[in-house]
């Protein structure tokens, strides 16, 4: 375990993430411009898109059933275990349980890229069609929370036609489905003919990742200031919440047939805490919740947590669900 | 030559609002706007935004009623929980007619 | 301190518009000018820039009567055809020297 | 052909562009950073030219003579054609029939490359001075156009020097005619070392292309709603006039001694109407001309109509002109 | 609805000042500042930044004392060696206790 | 020597920025946008750190020891030599001297890139760990220069601490020291897989650099108006000073034990003056130094001197000092 953990503390891009934290930590101004930070985030997404379309297109629909069910399911159960752990044990009002909870019932794309690096890296190939379960997961946990939340706050809740369409056509779901679809429909040879710049293995899109990394550590670095307004409680909250659903992720991800590798991904995405499509549906959705608890959480204490120890310790328990290592 | 006096009201809020502000000053009389990216703090400090502190300013010119309007709407409805300033502007343009 | 009461032209129209503007704006008596890239929406819709909606923002500090001829210029050049939106602002500077 | 046209549509660039489209009809607020996009414009043009150069090195004058006086002849004849249809047939203004024919008389480099990946997908090399002859065919039709526009209009015309330098400064002039001058000079030797990220037939090349696309397609997308505006008349235009000026190309093309590539691509030069040198050409020389029936012809209809349809019938037509396939 | 007048000192300066002046600002009274990245040209031209013409346009509502305030401390420190211009201009703002 | 300066000047980087420059005297209105400019030097910068970081693992404290010493006396000695060659031959004041003294006494990284590129295509490799040397040099020279012009022209020069801080924060110091620990960390399997994308001496970071020399000759053009605002001392001294610093670089390298490659490399950040780092240092500190004179000198001057002849000619200097060629 040990080693596993020092081998992904070594890792490109979970010191290129520390080196962004330290950066704010020293108070330097440097910061990526945030037109490239979001071209390297469209990249990497449609990256991930194409590349999973492609590998889908060799997936039988059989192999695919369960753990899309599995993932569905992950997708029900995750927002409301992270709701009524606020809500009841933690006391949070209705607003900020339930705001919260749509982080924790939605995805991280990027946790879920550096969970697949960090897996190919052990030799534990996943199965081609983990991007498809990526957007499976990204939206039901977000209507779901959003939905408890409205009724049991009666905020005037907007339409939800509105908030449906907001999440359904965001940056996220339009370059992953996308890519999808368009990776599914290309076919092989026109796949080998931009597959080095496309191919998530491959050096240009693991070093575009590193980039991305030192500016979420960045991002991250520069909401420390936060951790104290969030406190303890929220604190803990961020580590345990993702152990428990990593936990639960990568059992019925072994459970559903998935390998070493993708029950290990199917789990850091059900660890995972979204901070791209969650924010603004949360925002728009339930303004009296407060944003500082959930961009926190998510960015600056479950994302540095899951790339930097829970991924191999999903891993492990990936191992021990398949008996091995 | 024969300029009109009219306000512009100018909104400095959280990016996630600008689309439906857009529409909202639509509603309620704007006959166009302009909207600048910009970033700062105020008393409040976080939004929710990827990028802390960043938002936008929106500028629309509009005969006085409607600027009363606009202010009256935009303060029941997001001083309580956004990151959000507006204020008023004397302003005095060509072609009057174009703003009403 | 002592501070000059002076006009502001802010002028919002097509980015292709920049450099020719700009050159007047001198040639008018404007002594500087400072400008943000933006967008917006108005009556016209249209525009030729390969991004709709995108404009830019020049603002001009200059005494009353180079407003006033700034305004006519541009009321009798730009209104028919183009996207843009001129207006003057009641402004109060400190060093009015520079702005003549 | 309908097996060409199958081959073209499932092409990524072509999906990547109908997706854009999607992304606007569904009302998606995603689009690229304006810089994102500019600058991807950038390293394709300047790919482009640099490539072309070290192409250029090998030619002899003697086989360039002939095609490059074609191109001439189609930037002299496309405009008029263009003009005399939108002025008599079409019944339009001075300032909108000489607009348009100036966008038809300039030619798209996004098509070129399109023309260019797709006959050299087709097994059909193009030769290597064709980025020469795009940039034969960027100004002139803007200019002739243009002229007729100002002269007819009697529209107290700009100083035609201020015209002149506008577009030969323009972005696309600077970044293909230096890039032909630089990949000129460098040599093979130099040229090996970049080649993997300026090759127009790599996988950088073409992968950053899709991601160019799908921007394209969002800003065709946008312009969707315009084309009732445009009306009847100007939408056939944007498809009939493409074939005439395409078939007039290839075949102008083939005579000039093109191979089957090389003609596909002019003609696919000839039939493209510009859409980043012209419009503010047209919009500080004709202002009265009315910037959403050209622009919405040039983005929303040809350009789609030529990299979905297009390209494969000029491919055609050129086969046939070789008397092959 | 009541709306209070108050002072909208807006400073364009160069980009390498904006830290400075906003902890500035923030010391003489301000509760807050909006900024937005733009370009321009003065009677100077020069100034330390790799791309020439680039500047900070820095807007902060405040009350006339402290509007006051800035214009002196910005025309002691600022006016003789930077590329720099500071405006006032009167506007008015609901929620007026917020800039005080 | 005429060669070497033939194949230098042919070299795709110097033609790009040779072409930046004519792009301003034909007065285009061409430029790279802000952030992409930005961000690829953020990529240069980085990958620089990173490659030196996985070199720097494999040398010996003793290799580095002496040429780490003289490049931290050439950062004690340049900032002084160009001082009083301004004070007391040109007669510069002590604002503009301190000012101007400050960026000699620092390091233009792509100069270093620019030298470490030719070097290469010489074949006389250079250490690995010449990326370490940059950041030794990067910060002396300016703290040394500028606390002589705060001495000396008496301003109530503002806080050291704050400088220092400016200076070490920045985004150079960042993305070298950060890469090269990231570097050194990782360890040669993790450099293996993202190799393609970062390797100095690969295709993807030479093609990007030409992009950035393409806006550097860009910067530099758009300041020539400048150049006889500064006058023909400076213009002098932004040619002549290079020489003498960038002889005695190559002189104290070759003794320190550096081979060719590595001489001529410290030559050329002798001989190179800072305008990323120094220029905002000087104008915060010495608010009354004219930064006309300095950006002028810098960008436009002994820039594109380095880049053009002088790198050549170190190199020459670089063969004699270890007497071959
Ligand atoms: N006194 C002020 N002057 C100018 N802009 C302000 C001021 N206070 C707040 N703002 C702007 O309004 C936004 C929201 O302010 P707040 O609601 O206090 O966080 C900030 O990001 C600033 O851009
Ligand atoms: N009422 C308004 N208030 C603020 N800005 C406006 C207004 N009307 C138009 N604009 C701006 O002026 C530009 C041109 O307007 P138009 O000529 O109506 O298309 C638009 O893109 C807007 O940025
Ligand atoms: N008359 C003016 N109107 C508007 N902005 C100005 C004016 N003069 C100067 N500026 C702005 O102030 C900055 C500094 O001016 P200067 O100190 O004259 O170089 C310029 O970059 C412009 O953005
Ligand atoms: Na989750
Ligand atoms: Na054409
Ligand atoms: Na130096």
């Amino acid at each position: 375990m040990n080693e596993i953990l020092r081998v992904n503390l070594l890792s490109p891009i979970a010191l290129a993430f520390v080196l962004g934290v330290i950066t704010r930590v020293i108070r330097s101004e440097f910061t990526l411009p945030k037109e490239i930070y979001q071209g390297l985030s469209i990249y990497l997404l449609w990256s991930l898109g194409l590349h999973g379309g492609v590998e889908l297109a060799h997936a039988t629909f059989t192999e695919i059933a369960r753990p899309a069910g599995v993932t569905l399911l992950i997708g029900c159960i995750t927002p409301i275990s992270a709701y009524l752990t606020l809500r009841y044990i933690g006391r949070f009002g209705e607003a900020d349980s339930a705001g919260i909870a749509a982080h924790y019932g939605s995805v991280s794309a990027v946790t879920f890229i550096a969970a697949s690096t960090f897996v190919k890296g052990m030799g534990a190939e996943p199965e081609g069609f983990m991007p498809t379960l990526l957007t499976l997961l990204e939206s039901p946990g977000i209507h779901i929370a959003l939905a408890i939340g409205a009724i049991r706050s009666g905020a005037k809740s907007r339409p939800t036609s509105e908030l449906l369409h907001e999440v359904l056509t965001g940056r996220t779901m339009i370059l992953l489905v996308g890519g999808l679809i368009v990776g599914f429909l290309i076919g092989d040879k026109n796949w080998k003919v931009i597959e080095p710049f496309y191919d998530t293995k491959g050096a240009i899109f693991r070093g575009a990742l590193c980039i991305f990394m030192l500016e979420m550590g960045i991002l991250a670095g520069s909401r420390l200031g936060d951790l104290k307004k969030v406190g303890p409680f929220l604190l803990a909250f961020g580590m345990i919440m993702p152990l428990i659903h990593g936990a639960l992720g990568t059992w019925l991800g072994s459970l559903s047939g998935l390998s070493v590798g993708g029950a290990t991904m199917l789990g850091s995405m059900a660890a995972s805490a979204s901070y791209i499509a969650a924010p603004p549906a949360v925002r728009m959705t339930l303004p009296d919740a407060n944003p500082t608890y959930y961009l926190t959480l998510a960015l600056a204490i479950t994302f540095p947590f899951n790339v930097l120890v829970g991924i191999p310790i999903y891993f492990k328990l990936a191992q021990m669900a398949h008996g091995v290592g | 030559m024969n300029s009109t006096p009219l306000k512009m009201v100018v909104i400095v809020a959280e990016p996630v609002l600008e689309s439906r502000l857009v529409t909202e000053l639509r509603e309620l009389g704007a006959t166009g706007f302009s909207i600048v990216d910009g970033r700062g703090e105020g008393s409040r400090h976080a939004h929710a935004s990827e990028l802390p502190g960043s938002n936008v300013r929106i500028e629309t010119i509009v005969p006085d009623d409607v600027a009363e309007r606009i202010m009256e709407h935009v303060s029941a409805h997001y001083f309580t929980n956004w990151s959000f300033i507006a204020y008023v502007i004397n302003v005095a343009v060509a072609r009057g007619a174009k703003y009403t």
